[in-house]
């Protein structure tokens, strides 16, 4: 340590002779903060499926196709961005011996001018699977935090993510995933039929129900789990190509009559959403955006060559897009110039103008499993 | 019953497909039945060694025996057909399939439970989607970790045993 | 003095080379020069960027600072040339080089500090080994993890900050 | 619960009726027992550059080219077998959030039967860099693991692996590595000088000693930091292609006089050796093995197109071996038909008859950045 104080010393003599004839001049190292959150940024959940236990959440600017910052996660990581943008909430597990030990599940709470964690919520468990994003909810104030879980036992546990505390976990025996809505959150179930849990102010359990009968027939025509989050509720594919939306704007949840992404010549010539986040909206534009591919039946997740626009006033079919490559999801930004951000089959992140399908961005190599999109 | 025989029908699968690296689809997870409730049958502790009536190579996906797979094959990692790799601890809780042998043309049950408690084992990936349903359903569905009969939830790869013929 | 003289002719590097991601000599590091003791000097707290006084591309390894870069770019991570990404901690135990600026002939004291705090960004891989020594001699050596001034141990990226003219 | 329970009976039914027909035996699913050890098993340490926090020791059989075991480690592990191959020893060093939080360095001692961790010594610190051999030694004896560590200060920290406890730590201020002998081990010096740091039975500093003047040459042509480790001590090739043998096996360390790799025709044609573990030794045939390239200063990590094999007795280059692609780091195998292992440089496991050189398993795809090999 002696010798480098003294190198320090004599270099710093050095750079007050140098530095009166510089041309580039002298900087202090130091830390970025981050730059103002954009409508445009997107965030990529990458649960790295050959080590799982150090996943990343890639921050990109979408506009400018750069990096905007790399956070490391814990084994099979969940996020969300408040509502005020100020936040970012992310539920991770870690052991303490890295693949072993005891175990923590926490939301780490991260501040976004500075990305650095703020804070953390330890949690008495959470749901372990490939990621994907109704794993865990926010409700619309920002307030509770809504996490799946099961041991295979399900339950949603609900955190007061401002007071941070865990304010209860809510058995759900039969239902999984976890849907906010206004005071209450929805839950779809194996029969078929959802469940409907309604809190308090406190976020604790007033009343629950179920549909009377199912929304739709778990056999023929399951609906897939990864829906997409719509001014009212959630509009979610089937694996045969139906919409089922759920509005959850007003008092109890409305289950609307199904339509279908495709008219019976396309049907017939195959055609079905499919991918990971295979559907998502534009509140600017009220429209759906599918991943669609040719297929059949198990064929749910392969990667869409064509991404279909649909009017959702009109539930008619109004434009394709077709992305450079196949794309596994696909996310649209929330602003009045929006972007479809998707992740392609060979895991590169793709910006495309909502509007034209033109790619604007194109990143390969951020990714080794990308699965989750999301855009504030 | 209906359920069981819903099961079965559903995963009688055909030929699995493989998946190369970069497929993004890469799955974890298995589905569940309580293994531990098998062995009052009658028991082949013997590694398995290949014979005319259990045809084919465990290490490759297209083996008889993971026509319903998903994850990495523990024939890769150090394990066998049935056990799991040294190091690891097996799930008891696990999904099950129906595989078509193709030396007797019986169908068997396979129990293929996930071995846990390494980081995942990177090596050949074997992935099939045929009759996979959201976790809503869970018994079918294959993105979960089914490690929750092992000592931890720390997926490495997973197994493919014979439980009987179906 | 003679210490200073001999580093400092030895990390004149000449040209950069860029490896490739499959490079099994993939490294960290950095050495140390107490860069706390340097802000006494006239300082340009703006971020850089590209000028007749400065040329190159920060995020491509051919830039003229990168002269005995070792770790993936920050510039590609969410930082800048000078500046960590969001996220990290700087460590300001450091490793120095001095590279020839082509636009004026001058030869520059550059600080290689790394960023640390997250995993590794993996973009941007930049490496060179002239001048390198073993571990014995830390100062030249590039395999330690130099995140000792960060607030942890776990490197994530590199900047390149100019100290001033050598 | 209430339902797998219900078809597990139904399946235990069915299954009872159906064994009675069954070609194929039904199987009990298990953990299989680690095989026993081989002298031909090679133990590779993958830092895992792209996931640091979840690195791997993958142990591979050399001569049926398949994975024993593959154990996932802390950040910048580095392992060793014990002399009776009973037990493995993994230094390695976790955060309590995967890459923040509480720091916890470890040696995690498995059981090389089951691989599964026994036991666990908690330590002061130990040394985080790119991962060698030589951050770690085990006296002869297998009772005392000594630890490079460096904060930056330099020191030696003694762990009783027996007794699971921290004897102490070691200052050794301006030297680095750590290369056990008899009731000693010895470190190269920043000066070109030897530290010699001599301890009594229960692990502690008895005396020390530095060689009175430099054993080799640091800026002309320093001694690489991964020598081979010889049936008396240790074998430093230098950048240059020079090999200074150090004789540990007696009271004081013996400083050969250094011999060439090359001969001026060959060391004018550029030939020096390179790549990372670039010495190996083979205790039955005397011979050392080093990869060997076509290159100036700076090449000192190069891979190596060929291993030239020396005659230690005579100090003469005996044959060479051509690997299938340049290698990076190489192993011998301490039997007395030895193989060499190597890891070339697309990262595959070439393993290599050390007699006749022939290719007997190439394996590619089982590394990130498997830097370090090792066998029993």
């Amino acid at each position: 340590m002696k010798r480098s104080l003294a190198v320090g010393a004599a270099l710093a003599a050095a750079l007050a002779w140098g530095a009166t004839r510089a041309d580039v001049p002298s900087e202090v190292p130091g830390v970025a903060p981050a730059p103002p959150l954009s409508p445009h940024w997107v965030f990529l959940t990458d649960a790295a499926f050959f080590h799982l236990t150090e996943g990343k959440i890639v921050v990109v600017d979408g506009d400018q196709g750069k990096v905007v910052a790399k956070l490391s996660t814990g084994y099979l990581a969940n996020s969300l961005i408040s509502p005020d943008g100020k936040r970012l909430y992310v539920a991770e597990t870690f052991w303490s011996r890295g693949t072993r030990g005891e175990r923590t599940d926490v939301v780490t709470v991260y501040d976004m001018t500075t990305f650095l964690p703020v804070a953390e919520v330890r949690l008495p468990g959470r749901f372990l699977a490939v990621t994907q994003p109704y794993n865990m909810g926010l409700s619309a104030d920002g307030r509770f935090l809504f996490l799946f879980n099961m041991t295979p036992a399900t339950s949603v546990v609900v955190v007061d993510i401002e007071a941070g505390t865990v304010v209860g976990e809510i058995s759900t025996p039969g239902c999984a995933l976890v849907l906010p809505g206004k005071d209450k959150f929805v839950m779809p179930c194996g029969d078929g039929t959802f469940l409907q849990v309604t809190l308090d102010a406190a976020g604790r359990e007033t009343s629950r129900g179920r549909t009377p009968k199912p929304v739709f027939d778990v056999d023929a025509d399951p609906v897939s789990e990864r829906p997409a989050t719509t001014g009212t509720g959630y509009a979610f594919t089937t694996y045969g190509g139906m919409v089922h939306e759920v509005n959850l704007s007003g008092g109890d949840p409305v289950y609307a009559a199904p339509w279908s992404l495709t008219s019976a010549e396309e049907a017939a010539a195959g055609w079905r959403p499919g991918g990971w986040e295979q559907v998502a909206y534009s509140p600017h534009t009220n429209e759906l955006f599918v991943s669609m591919h040719q297929g059949g039946p198990g064929t749910h997740e392969l990667p869409g060559p064509e991404i279909w626009v649909y009017s959702l006033a009109d539930k008619k079919k109004v434009r394709v897009i077709k992305p450079v490559e196949p794309v596994i999801s696909i996310a649209v930004s929330r602003d009045d110039k929006p972007i479809v951000a998707a992740i392609t089959e060979t895991l590169a992140l793709s910006v495309m103008d909502a509007a034209s399908g033109a790619e604007t961005v194109n990143l390969p190599g951020l990714l080794e499993l990308g699965l989750v999109l999301e855009t504030p | 019953m209906s359920l069981i025989d819903g099961w079965f029908e559903k995963s009688a699968r055909g030929v699995a497909r493989r998946v190369s690296r970069r497929s993004a689809m890469a799955r974890l997870g298995q589905f569940l039945v309580g293994a531990a409730l098998v062995p009052v049958l009658p028991i082949d502790r013997a590694p398995r060694a290949e014979t005319a009536a259990d045809p084919g190579d465990p290490t490759q996906c297209d083996y008889w025996r993971y026509c319903g797979f998903d994850g990495f094959l523990c024939t890769c990692c150090g394990g066998s057909v049935s056990h799991c790799p040294p190091g690891t601890s097996v799930s008891n809780v696990t999904w099950i399939g129906t595989c078509l042998n193709p030396a007797d043309n019986k169908n068997y049950i396979i129990s293929y439970n996930d071995c846990c408690g390494q980081g995942s084992c990177g090596l050949c990936l074997c992935n099939t989607n045929q009759g996979e349903t959201p976790v809503y359903r869970p018994q079918l569905n294959n993105d979960i970790v089914w490690c929750f009969g092992a000592t931890n939830m720390s997926y490495h790869c997973t197994i493919g045993a014979v439980l009987g013929t179906a």
